[in-house]
This record gives C-alpha cells, structure tokens and sequence, in this order.
C-alpha cells in the first residue's frame, strides 16, 4: 500500500508522528503517508511503551500483580484494579461484602470522571486550546484528593484487594464527595459554553472522523468509541456485575459517529457518573470492607477464567488461566483502547492531519494500556 | 554532568559566569515529553495547583532544540530507547535530565529478573542530574527536582525546605 | 444562507461567552499552593516509602524478622535480615535495606505484616542529585528518628 | 562633502544600496540553490526599493516591497516548494548546455552596450516639473490619464487570476 | 444460542460446550481445528457479534504434567484399594512421556453488543511451527490482535498482511511468552 | 565630529526602537505569561525578581548563551537569514508609528504602506525559515503560514483601503489627529460608515492571522507540527523569532488603534494625549489578543480560509462599498463640508 | 569625481540598471530550470523599471508618467509569477520536472 503509494506519486512524503510527538499523548508513533496536509494512509506503530504486563503476571502471586494493573490506564486506574480483582474472586470464589461493592463503585465512578475530565483538557490541548485543560485539572485535583484520602495514592492506585478493598473511607470522604459533585455540577455548564458550544471546536469536530456502527463491530470497538457511532453498549448495563444493577443511570449514545458524539458521550458520561456516586453515597451500607474467608495464597482451580468490565475507555477484559498454583499460569488483559486505535488506519485515510489529530484525540488514547 | 560538553570559556570571569547560571536555572524549559504515568503527574505540577511556571520552568517546548531540560517521566523500553537518546542529543547545550518516577532512574516495578523490554534507568543512557523516586513522584516532588536542579546549577538554594 | 447567518452570529455569540468565562476567571483568586513557602497537608493514608514503627516502649524496632513483606513485595525491594542472639526468645533486626527506586508503593508489604511493624512514611517530595540516596537503610532511618525525638525532649 | 552631512550619507546610502542591489541580483542569478537565488531576488529588490527612494519616489520604493518581496518572491519559493527541485543539476544531460563563461560574456556584453550608451548619449536638461508625483498625482493619473493603464493592469492581473486557477488546476487531476 | 451451537457443530468444530458463565465468565466454549477458525469467525460475523481479543496460550509441559498427574492418582487410587484390601501396595507405575508433542492455543473472545452472550472459540495447534490462518479478513480488527499474538508467542497466522513484529522492537527474534523464554 | 541633528535624531530612534522592540518582547511574553497565569488560576512567573519581573531577564540571557545548534541538513545560509527577515522588517516599521504627536522616528506621507510593505516580507522569512530547515513540520507549518497571510492580507487590505478612503490620507499622524475625542473615533463613526465597529474587527481578525496568533497560530500549532518553522531553532534564533512575532503584535495593536481607536488622543477632557493613551491602547488590545489566545482552540486550515473568503471578504467588500457610498452620499445630505 | 555625490547624477542609475539588465541576461542563459529563468527574468523586468524611474525623475516633465509605468510593470510582474507558478506547477505534476530540456516536448 504505502509502497504502490509511492510509487505512483512523488509527492507523497511521509511523516513520522511520534514517538514523541505531543499529540500522541505518549509515545505512539504514527507513519503517515501525506500528500500535502492530506493523509494518504496512517499506520500507528506500538510497542514503545512495553512493559510486559502480562509476562509480569506469570512471574508473581495472584495477588502481586494487582500493582500493575494500575500502571496499564493510570487515568483510570481503578476500573482495571476492578477488572483483575473480579476475575480472581470469580477464579478462586471470593464473595466480596456489599459494602466493598459500593466503595468499589463510588471510586471507580469518581476515577472515571477524573479519567474524562483529564481526557477532555487534553482533547482540547490537541485542538489548540490550553486553558481547559487547567480548569479540568483543577476539577480532577479535587477528585484526587479524594482518592488520595482513601487509597493513599494520586494516579497509580493499588485499592482493591480479593475480597474487597484495602481500607475503609475516612469520615470526611462522603461529604467531600458530595461537596466535589455540587462544585462540578456547577462547573459542567461552564465547560459546555467555553467548548462545547464554541463555534470553532463545533467545526473542527463535527463531521470530523466518522466511524460507523460496522466499523466499530468489525475492529471490536468499545466503550465511547462504539457509543458514538449508535451502539448502546456498556458493560455496566449489558452485563451487570458490581453493584451496577442497583443504580438508575442512563448510557448516552450518539449516532453520529464523529469526533463530536463521542466528545458528547464522555461529557454526557461525567453527569451519569456523578449519578452513580451520588446514588452510592446516598445507599451505602454498612459492614466490613473486606470478606472474611479470604484465604492468605489464592490458588484459584485449574481452568480459564474471563471477565470484563467498562473501564473509561471502554471493555477492559482479563483471561486468566490458572493451573491450580498460586502464579497465574497465563494472564491476558484485554485493554479497550488497543481494539479502539486499530480502526484509526482506516478512519484516518483521507483526512486533513489536523482533523486526523482530533479524531485522535477522540479514542481518548492511553499509550501504555495498549502495549501493556 | 550535563555540562561536560560545553568548551571552556577562553576568558573566565567568575561573576559573568554565576550571572550565567542564574540566568539558565531560573530558565528552565523542559521538554514536552511524557512517556507514562509520571507524565501526567508532571502536566499536574504544570497545572494551576503546583504551577511550575512560578519558577520560569513551565514554558514545555515541543522541540528538543529549544528545550534546557528534559523530564523524563516514564518507563524507557528498548523500542523507545534510542529515540530518548535521540531527543537527548538534539538539545542544545548547556542540558539537563531530570529522571522522574522509578521507572526513569531504575526501571522501578517493572524491572523484574529475566525483563526483556525496558531499559532499567535512564542514566544508562546518558547522565543524569536529579533522580525523583516515587510511583509516581507526587508534583512536589518534581518541583523539588527543578529547585534541586537550581541549585545544583548556580550552588545555592534560593527556597525554604521543607521537611515531611 | 440561513446556516451561514446562524453560523456566523452564533458562532460569534459562542465566542463572546467564551471570553467571558476566561475573564472571570482571570480575576478569581489563584488556587496555586506556592509549594515550598506553602505545603498542602499530605492525608493521613498517603503512602510515602515505609519506614520501621518503633516500639513505643522500648524504641527498638517491632519487626521480629519474618520475612513477610520481603516475600510479598512484588518487586523485590525489601531485602532484611536478623539474628537470634544467644538466649534471646525473638530475632532480632540487623538490617533492613529499602530499595525504593523499584517501589511500586502498593502497600502489599504493609499489609502483610502481622506485626504493624512497618508503615508509610509521609515524605512526598524526595529528589537529589543521587540514585543511591534512595536505598534506604531503614534501621539507621529509625535509629535517627528516635534519637532526633530525644534531642527534641 | 562629507559624510557626517545628510547628503553625504545619502550618497553613501546609495552606494550602498546599489552594491546590495547588484550583489543580490548576482547571487539570484548564479547560485544553484533556488530558495538562495529567491533570497537573493528578495534582497536585490529590497536594495532597488532603496533605489527608488532615492528617485523621490517613496510610493514606488514601498510598492516594490509590497510586491516583489512580499508577493513575487512569495510566490517563487511557494512554486519551489511544490516542484522541489531544491537544487539544480548538473549540465551533464544537456546537450545545449550554454556554457557560463558564454552567458557571463553575453550578461557582460549587454551591461557595457547599454552602460556604453548610457554614458554616451546627450541627454537633454531636465524638464520644469509639472507636479511633485505624489500619491494623489499618481492616483489620479491612473484614473485620468492613463486610465488605460489602469485598465490593463486590472485585466492583466484577472486574466493572470483565473489563468493561475486554470491551470493549477488542470495540474491537480490530470484524469 | 441453540443456532449457534448447531451451526458450529456444522464447521465442524471438534467440540461445542457450554460453560458456567458465573464461573468462568462467558458462555460458549468450542474448539476447533486450525482449518476452521476462519468458518467459525464467520459464523460470529453472520451472527453478528464482535472480536474481543486474540490471544495465545503456551501449553508447554502441559501433556507431561497432565499424564503425571493421572499416574499419581492412579498410585494413589492402588495404594489406597490395596491398603482398604489390606494387601502388600503394587508396584507405583510411571508415567509414560513418549510420543508426546507439544502444544500451544490460540483463543478467541467473541461477544455482542446487545445481548449478553460470550463465545470462546479455541483451537491447538502443534508448538513446533505453529501455525493457522488469518481471520483479518472477517474482523478487520483481528490484524492487530494477530500480530500481538505472533509477537508473544511466535505463532504464524498465514494470510495476515503484515506479520512483522509490532509491539517488540523491530529486529525481534524472540517471543517473550513462550515457557521456555529467557533472556 | 559635526553630525547633522537630524542623523543624530534618527540614530537616536533606531537605538529606541530597537530596545523598544526588545523590551515589548521580553516583556509581553513575561505579561503573556502572568495573563494566560492568571486566567487558568495560576500565578505565573513569580520567584525570579519582584513579580517574576526578571524572568525575561533570565530567559534573555540563557537563550543568548545557548549553543546554536545549525543541524546538518539544513541550509545554512538561509537559516541564519531567516530570523532576521522577520525581525528587522517588524522593528522597521515601528518606524512610522506615531507614539504621540512629535515622538514618531519619521512621519511620512505613506506610513500605512510602509508598514505593509515591510509586513509581507515577515512572511518571506517564516518562509524561508521554514524551507531552509528541511524538516517536514517546518515545512507544512511555513505553507501554512504563507497561505494563511495571503489570504487574510486581502481583507486586511481592503479595510485599510476603507480607512485611506475615509481619511483621505495614508500619513498616520493625520490620521490620529482627525480623532480628537471618542466620538470621533473611527471605530465609532458611524456617518463615514455604519460598519465601522465590524471593520475594525475585521481588521482585529486579520491582524491576529497575520501575526500567526491563536486561534488562528497553525504554523505553530504545537499538537500538529511540534514547533512549526521554529522547530530546528536553538537558543537565539529561536529567540529572534520570538521578538518579530512580538514586534509584530505590537504593530498589529498599534496599527489598530491609530486607525480605529485615535492614536494617542485622549478620550477624556480631563487627561491630556500622549504617549502614554497610546501605549494604553495599545497594551488594552494586546491584552485582548492573548485573553483570545488563552481562550479558544486552533482553527483549522479550511476552517482558517473559509472564514477568510466567506466571512471577511465580503463583509470588508461590503464595507467598502458602503463607504464609498457614504462618502458619495453624506455631502449630499449634509452639504458639503 | 566625487562618489557620494553618485546618487544625484541619472548615469549612476543607468548603469546600474544596464548591469542589473546584464545580470538578468546572464542569469537566464545559465538557468536551466523554468523556475531560474524565471527568478532572471523578474530581474530584467526590475532592471526595465529602474530606467523608467530614472527617467521619469530626471527627463520627464511629468514625474507620474514612470511611477505608472513602474507600477505597470509590478502588475505584470506579479501577474507572471503567478502565473509561471501554475505552469511550473502543472508542469511538474505533469512531467514529475522543471529542467527546461526535460519539457521540451511541450514545444511540439
């Protein structure tokens, strides 16, 4: 392709786009094929961040490489702590206690929204504008001070445990937590009218990069990605797990398909997010944080064992084959954004680089869960 | 350490050279360069909470050739390796490197016995100035670096410490 | 042409609204903590790198040398050893080595002490011009602790 | 006269911006590298602006900036950078190579034809002005006068518009 | 579900089971041989459902073990029969690790977006020059998830257009996955 | 030593200019840095002098020592040119710009198009700075830049053709002097043209293209093309690019406000005109341009020429049109005079 | 004779003008591609200009006559390098190259 490309016109060139480039939000490299400003073929180039995640999880305990998980999405952390820790206790039979389930929900919807708004600042950074950007910080500062409260932790927590979660809120969490989501409340319609409404982000995104529903089906698109090309697909919906169930939230979904809908669905996500907490807070239980019959060294029964759930991105999904030892014998981790940026290639071709760079933008990328 | 390369000066005059240093350590451009979690730790010590920019050292160059001193904020795999020293070697002199995160000074969790695919610590690859350890460092931390940084260039702290 | 009038005045419209925020904010107070003339307060759970818990009474530190957190550190970051003097009913620590540049502060160590022998530390803004400064040494950490706590009494 | 007086500056000035004025014309002329050689034009033209200065004519000189160096260079560079021929080949392939010396000798021969009968001929006193050849004067010769002039500059310029669209765009789908 | 199962069945797949989806956490498992896997994709594509993930699984030692652990039983089983008979406990036998070729699996992850239904599809190929084809064809977004896999554990998906690697550096030679992978 | 006044006087202003130039540099991008500070609820520079007021200082002394680095496959002599082309033309212009009434370097007769003439080379040397680098990004982002100029050089232009319409000189003192007082600001008369509040945005808008600032700053579009055509410069060159961009904001201001918002006059009885109205005005509307630039995101490049052609062209056709008509008109209804 | 006085005597400006015409001329035979040739000719038209200035200044009665005339030439000028930029344009997407002898098919 790119050679028969070449070939055929002189005036094609291509342009490296990474691996550091600041639009790559890391180290992705992108070849792309140019002719002039237009994009002839765009082909991403992984691996630069390898960390051998799953290589790790065949040399530690079950329970040592829940560390790491936080490092594969560190915006948002917590749901990939979420995903391993369900698919251990679903190896090894561990009943989590109701309690944990709601301090599980409450911080990986906070964490989420920390995920979308840092998301967001950095969408509008790769459109040009800076400022967003800070006020987002300055949003998901508050979050973090949250979590931190709790976790200990700023970006890379290590909260969950099999069973449960590590502690149990402070006494100031919960009113913290109330008062962040009457301040953000307040804060969304700002965000709305400096870029939502604004009449240059409205032209750069509208119509810019579409990606049908097939499209999305055929390269295993989730997450904000298929929601804004029409399909109504969550995991916290189609296949209910946690405490999910239990809340009254709706999944946004757009049909259009452009950098636009999928830039309305994170946003549209934060207020359902904020939904969760509050309905969370409001119902939380009492009870221990931890299960009881935890045992010391988890050696799950030999067999596969699968599980997702809906990280920021989109299905975070963990095999687990274990040989009835207390390594893993075998641990995939299924990262959303990976099956989201292989779509790029195709959805790119044609494109202005600027347009290319939102539609970017809009898989919401996070380098190091695709090369995990 | 990162000034090994600059020739001596054929006059040297003691005062114009602390001017000098002054002048580069309250400049300090760092690279737009992030290449994980630490990253975003160090656009948070950018943001309005920490503000870097109280120190000059918030003006993040996109090009290596118009930056002083590069973060490096992440793991450095053996893919990305040689575009790090790449980067390193189209910045101007006088540079600095400041290895942010565990992983930038020793491969941190990730450099486990029989690891085929990071570089374990930056300063394998070329010398660095200031090490800041933490998983990821908190934006403190890398503010301390930037003073460490200063003082290690003009050979006084000009701040309080402060002590945790 | 009624897109492109719509365009044009809501466009512009939108514009103006954005100034507007940005301007309002520009004269809001800053919400900078100026780091080192002001620090924020670290919560009680932040997790620096862990440190030896000194036994209230007698100052010594309360690991009895299991090995627990050396097992369960993902890392290997903890390297530790003790000996049992001659008629003495527990080990006792000699040495307690902390590499923490491979720290993933994931508190695994902490939490499988039996003993609460260990605990995090509140230093959040460690950097210097040396890597091996970040091996610490506990015991030695803790033995200047408590004698700082004695100067300080 | 001296050179600490305006006119002895001026006249340096001017000795100057001719200097600058061939100098650059001759690097436009025989560098290999083209966005040299339009470096050159552009500097070449900046000294002639000079030049018209000096020829009571400020309007000229800055129209001559205006158009030669921020819109006929532009324009080069720009045909540069679409066609990058960056720089030129060697003569090898040519076979009616004209050789430098033969074109610096036909250049040389032309200036000294013309410097020859520059200098040679009698040309009469000058003339009792009529006006000062402000812009208004210039404005409304254009309009009067040499309406017609005016007239096919405009129609110069349009016939190059649509020519330049033409063109290009024939050049852009050859299908 | 019963449609899926008999077309499956009509590939043919070596086997169609269902699974304990609050235990393992998907519903369908089939196991297919290497020449099937494009059928089966095609199945899941007709049905409309979507690749989730490709990814490989080194089943080294895994025949051994599994033989030694059946004559471990078996020991046991005769030396528990004998001392119930109270009898002088037999011979304890040893497994036999002749004729034993080494495998690796590739698995499958299909899922839908609108009702909730996993299918694993699974399939073994020999772990000396293991090999089967490309389903990039079907799910465009197997073409990643295949090389990744050809990455980690050197399996070759013949028909895939670009199997170089893709998260290892470029001059790789090594597949880190592997049992027996060491640096 | 007898050196005529009139040299001394102008050598004397070269040397003012240029520190003039040097200072607006140095100091709006420390003012650049506190403002954009300030709206993100930031401080901005603060540790370095009073205020931060020696950061430039120190960013003016670590940019001069920093090694230059030429990088191989560039052109040299363009590329040492290329800084140059951009500054010198800016500060060139200040030449004619009248900070008041009697501190102006040379007031000539055709100082608007002086300006212009020495504006559009700028663009050669973003051009040729951007070719001469030979790195790609440079390259797109120098195309940009060019299309970019050109296309907002023609509405630019058609309202200063408004304005010389109106004023009936190019000389921008006179142009100051016939707007004595606020209601005689062009911006606001509305009997030369009803439309004057949208030319002078017209003429805003295409100021901000032309200095390449936000939103409209694609040739520095950093999420696109790294640095764009400063992105192989180092220390100094980088710096000298630095200044001309700076230096042409502040002619973009200063042209604005002589032509819409009365120079120097006063817009109060009660504090006399000068210098110091116009460096106000001046800095009000460079205040606004970086409040616009810390604002909104980047245009695209269609997005840039669409607005260009579909938007300010014809609305500055328009203008003139009006004024023409006005100007035809307004003795009629009036009487002459 | 005195040279700072160069500038007030119309020879001075002939001269330079003949050289730079010379220039033009040299430049044009040695350039092979159209955009060199392109490059010399602008300067002969430059050269043209500077007579027409020189005389409208020092001959003319009317000094608007050559103003006009120069800006004529400006006009064309800008004309022609628009124009020579799209035929070097669609030359070269046509023949992939500038090098005069290389399109010297489009003469038959």
């Amino acid at each position: 392709m790119i050679d028969l490309a070449l070939s055929q016109n002189k005036e094609i060139f291509v342009l490296n786009l990474g691996p550091q480039h600041p639009a790559t939000h890391g180290v992705l490299r992108v070849k792309l094929l140019m002719d002039g400003e237009y994009i002839v073929s765009a082909e991403p180039v992984l691996g630069y961040i390898h960390r051998m995640h799953e290589k790790m999880g065949e040399n530690r305990t079950w329970a040592q490489f829940m560390p790491n998980t936080g490092r594969l999405d560190y915006l948002g952390a917590l749901s990939y702590n979420h995903g391993y820790a369900r698919v251990v206790e679903r190896a090894a039979g561990i009943e989590v206690p109701e309690r944990a389930e709601y301090l599980r929900v409450i911080t990986v919807e906070l964490n989420r929204i920390a995920s979308h708004l840092l998301w967001f600042g950095a969408f509008v950074l790769d459109l040009g504008g800076f400022t967003p950007l800070l006020y987002a910080f300055d949003d998901r500062e508050m979050i973090l001070d949250l979590l931190e409260s709790v976790t200990g932790a700023r970006l890379t927590f290590c909260y969950f445990r099999f069973g449960g979660v590590y502690n149990d809120i402070d006494d100031n969490f919960v009113p913290g937590t109330r008062a962040f989501i009457k301040r953000l409340r307040k804060r969304m319609p700002e965000y709305h009218n400096l870029v939502t409404k604004n009449i240059i982000i409205i032209k750069r995104l509208r119509d810019v990069g579409p990606i049908s529903a097939g499209m999305c089906r055929r390269y295993g698109a989730t997450g904000p990605v298929a929601r804004g090309s029409g399909i109504n697909y969550d995991v916290r919906k189609n296949e209910p797990y946690s405490v999910y169930p239990e809340f009254d939230f709706d999944i946004p979904v757009y049909e259009d398909g452009d950098s636009m809908a999928r830039y309305m669905v994170r946003m549209d996500e934060i207020e359902q997010s904020m939904r969760i907490v509050e309905q969370a807070l409001d119902r939380l239980p009492d009870g221990p944080v931890m299960a009881e019959k935890v045992p010391k060294i988890i050696k799950p029964k030999p067999g596969d064992y699968y599980s997702v759930v809906e990280a920021a991105r989109g299905t975070f999904g963990v095999r687990v084959v274990s040989d009835g030892t207390n390594t893993p014998y075998r641990l995939k981790l299924r990262s959303p954004t990976f099956s989201n940026l292989s779509l790029y290639g195709e959805a790119a071709r044609g494109m202005l680089l600027a347009d290319a760079l939102a539609l970017m933008g809009s898989l919401d990328l996070v380098i190091p869960e695709i090369d995990r | 350490m990162g000034k090994e390369n600059i020739p001596e000066a054929i006059v040297r005059f003691a005062p114009l050279d602390k001017l000098l240093g002054i002048g580069r350590a309250n400049s300090l451009w760092p690279m737009t360069f992030g290449l994980a979690c630490c990253a975003i730790e160090m656009m948070a010590a950018g943001a309005a909470r920490f503000d870097l920019a109280r120190f000059g050292a918030e003006v993040f160059r996109p090009s290596p050739r118009q930056c002083d001193v590069m973060i490096v904020a992440g793991t450095i795999s053996k893919k990305m390796a040689p575009a790090v020293q790449t980067l390193y070697d189209q910045m101007p002199e006088p540079k600095w490197v400041i290895a942010m995160g565990n992983c930038a000074i020793s491969g941190g969790p990730f450099s486990f016995k029989g690891q085929y695919g990071i570089v374990e610590g930056v300063d394998e690859l070329f010398p660095v100035d200031i090490y800041i350890p933490g998983c990821p460092p908190r934006p403190e931390a890398l503010i301390e670096g930037i003073l460490e940084l200063e003082e290690k260039i003009t050979g006084n702290r000009r701040w309080p410490r402060v002590e945790a | 042409m009624g897109t492109y009038f719509k365009d044009l005045f809501g466009g512009t419209w939108s514009l103006i609204v954005g100034l507007a925020i940005t301007i309002k904010y520009f004269f809001y107070p800053v919400v900078t903590v100026q780091y080192p003339r002001a620090t924020l307060k670290m919560p009680p759970r932040f997790r620096g790198h862990i440190d030896l818990v000194a036994d209230p009474g007698t100052g010594a530190p309360k690991c009895v040398v299991c090995g627990m957190c050396q097992r369960g550190c993902p890392s290997g970051c903890i390297t530790l050893s003790g000996e049992k003097p001659e008629g003495a009913k527990k080990k006792i620590l000699t040495s307690y080595q902390l590499d923490f540049t491979h720290c993933s502060l994931c508190g695994l160590c902490v939490e499988s002490c039996n003993f609460g022998a260990i605990d995090f530390s509140k230093e959040y803004n460690l950097a210097g011009p040396s890597r091996e400064a970040y091996v610490f040494d506990l015991l030695t950490r803790l033995k200047e602790r408590t004698t700082n706590v004695d100067n300080d009494a | 006269m001296s050179i600490m007086t305006p006119e002895g500056l001026a006249g340096l000035i001017f000795l100057f911006l001719a200097a600058v004025t061939l100098a650059g014309a001759l690097i436009a002329a025989s560098t290999v590298r083209l966005p040299r050689a339009v470096a050159g034009l552009a500097l070449s033209f900046t000294g002639l602006a000079g030049i018209f200065y000096f020829l009571n004519s400020p309007f000229v000189a800055l129209m001559e900036m205006l158009i030669y160096v921020g819109a006929v260079c532009v324009a080069i560079v720009f045909a540069i950078m679409m066609a990058d021929p960056g720089v030129e080949k060697g003569a090898s392939s040519r076979a009616t190579a004209i050789p430098a010396g033969f074109s610096a000798a036909l250049g040389a021969l032309f200036a000294a034809g013309l410097i020859v009968l520059a200098r040679n001929t009698m040309w009469p006193p000058p003339a009792a002005r009529l006006n000062d050849g402000s812009v208004i004067q210039v404005g409304h010769g254009l309009i009067t006068t040499y309406s017609m002039v005016f007239e096919l500059i405009s129609i110069v310029l349009l016939m190059a518009i649509i020519g330049a669209l033409v063109l290009a765009r024939k050049g852009r789908d050859p299908e | 579900m019963e449609n899926l199962i008999a077309q499956f069945e009509a590939i043919p797949a070596l086997a169609v089971k269902e699974a304990d989806y609050p235990v393992r956490g998907y519903h369908l498992e089939v196991t297919v041989a290497p020449e099937a896997v494009v059928a089966a994709a095609e199945v899941m594509d007709v049905a409309g459902y979507t690749l989730e993930a490709i990814t490989g699984i080194d089943w080294l030692g895994e025949e051994a073990r599994r033989r030694e652990a059946g004559v471990k039983a078996r020991n046991a089983a005769a030396v528990k029969a004998a001392k119930e008979a109270e009898e002088e406990p037999p011979e304890p036998e040893t497994a036999d690790l002749s004729g034993i070729t080494e495998e690796m699996e590739v698995v499958y992850d299909y899922t839908h977006y609108d009702h909730l239904f996993r299918v694993m599809v699974r399939c073994r190929v020999a772990r000396d020059n293991p090999g089967l084809p490309s389903i990039h064809q079907v799910f465009a977004g197997a073409d990643w998830h295949e090389k990744e896999t050809h990455d980690f554990f050197g399996i070759v998906f013949s028909g895939n257009p670009d199997l170089v690697p893709f998260i290892l550096p470029e001059d790789a030679d090594y597949h880190p996955l592997l049992k027996d992978f060491s640096t | 030593m007898n050196a005529h006044p009139e040299i001394l006087r102008l050598l004397a202003f070269l040397a003012g200019l240029i520190i003039f130039a040097a200072l607006n540099a140095a100091y709006l991008v420390w003012l650049e840095r506190k403002v954009c500070g300030h709206i993100q609820r930031r401080i901005g520079p603060k540790e370095v002098g009073p205020f931060g007021l020696l950061q430039p200082l120190a960013d003016g002394i670590k940019l001069m020592t920093k090694q230059v680095l030429v990088p191989p496959q560039v052109d040299p002599v363009l590329f040492r040119l290329a800084p140059a082309l951009v500054l010198i033309p800016a500060i060139m212009s200040f030449v004619v710009i009248p900070f008041s009434a009697n501190l102006v370097a040379r007031e000539i007769n055709i100082g608007l198009l002086l300006v212009f003439a020495f504006a559009s080379v700028n663009v050669l040397g973003l051009l040729l700075g951007g070719w001469g680098s030979a790195n790609k990004y440079a390259v797109i982002s120098a195309a940009r830049c060019v299309s970019q100029n050109v296309a907002y050089e023609i509405p630019m232009l058609i309202t200063v053709i408004t304005m010389v319409m109106i004023t009936g000189t190019m000389n921008l003192n006179e142009i100051v002097l016939q707007q004595p007082d606020i209601s005689q600001w062009y911006v606001f008369r509305f009997t030369a043209s009803p439309l004057m509040p949208v030319a002078f945005l017209v003429f805003f808008i295409c100021s901000l293209a032309e200095t390449n600032r936000a939103p409209f700053d694609l040739g520095e579009a950093e999420s696109e093309l790294i640095a764009g055509f400063h992105t192989e410069y180092s220390g100094m060159g980088f710096g000298l690019f630095f200044m001309g961009e700076y230096a042409n904001i502040v002619i973009g201001a200063s042209l604005a406000t002589v032509l819409f918002l009365g120079g120097w006059q006063s817009p109060v009885s009660f504090i006399p005109g000068g210098w110091w109205w116009f460096l106000a005005k001046v800095y009000f509307l460079i205040f606004t341009i970086m409040w616009i630039r810390w604002t909104y995101p980047r245009t695209t490049l269609w997005g840039l020429l669409n607005l260009s052609w579909k938007v300010l062209i014809p609305i500055s056709l328009l203008n003139l049109l009006v004024t023409g008509g006005m100007l035809k008109l307004m003795p009629l209804i009036f009487g002459a005079g | 004779m005195n040279f700072l006085a160069l500038a007030n005597h119309m020879e001075s400006y002939l001269v330079l003008g003949a050289l730079l015409f010379g220039v033009g001329i040299y430049g044009m035979m040695l350039r092979r591609t159209l955009i060199g040739m392109m490059i010399s000719g602008e300067l002969i038209l430059a050269a043209a200009a500077l007579n027409f200035m020189t005389f409208s200044r020092f001959l003319a009665p009317d000094p608007v006559t050559g103003r006009i005339f120069t800006l004529f030439i400006m006009g064309i000028a800008a004309a022609e390098a628009a124009i020579g930029m799209s035929i070097i344009i669609a030359v070269y997407r046509n023949y992939k190259s500038v090098e005069t002898d290389q399109v010297a098919e489009l003469n038959g």
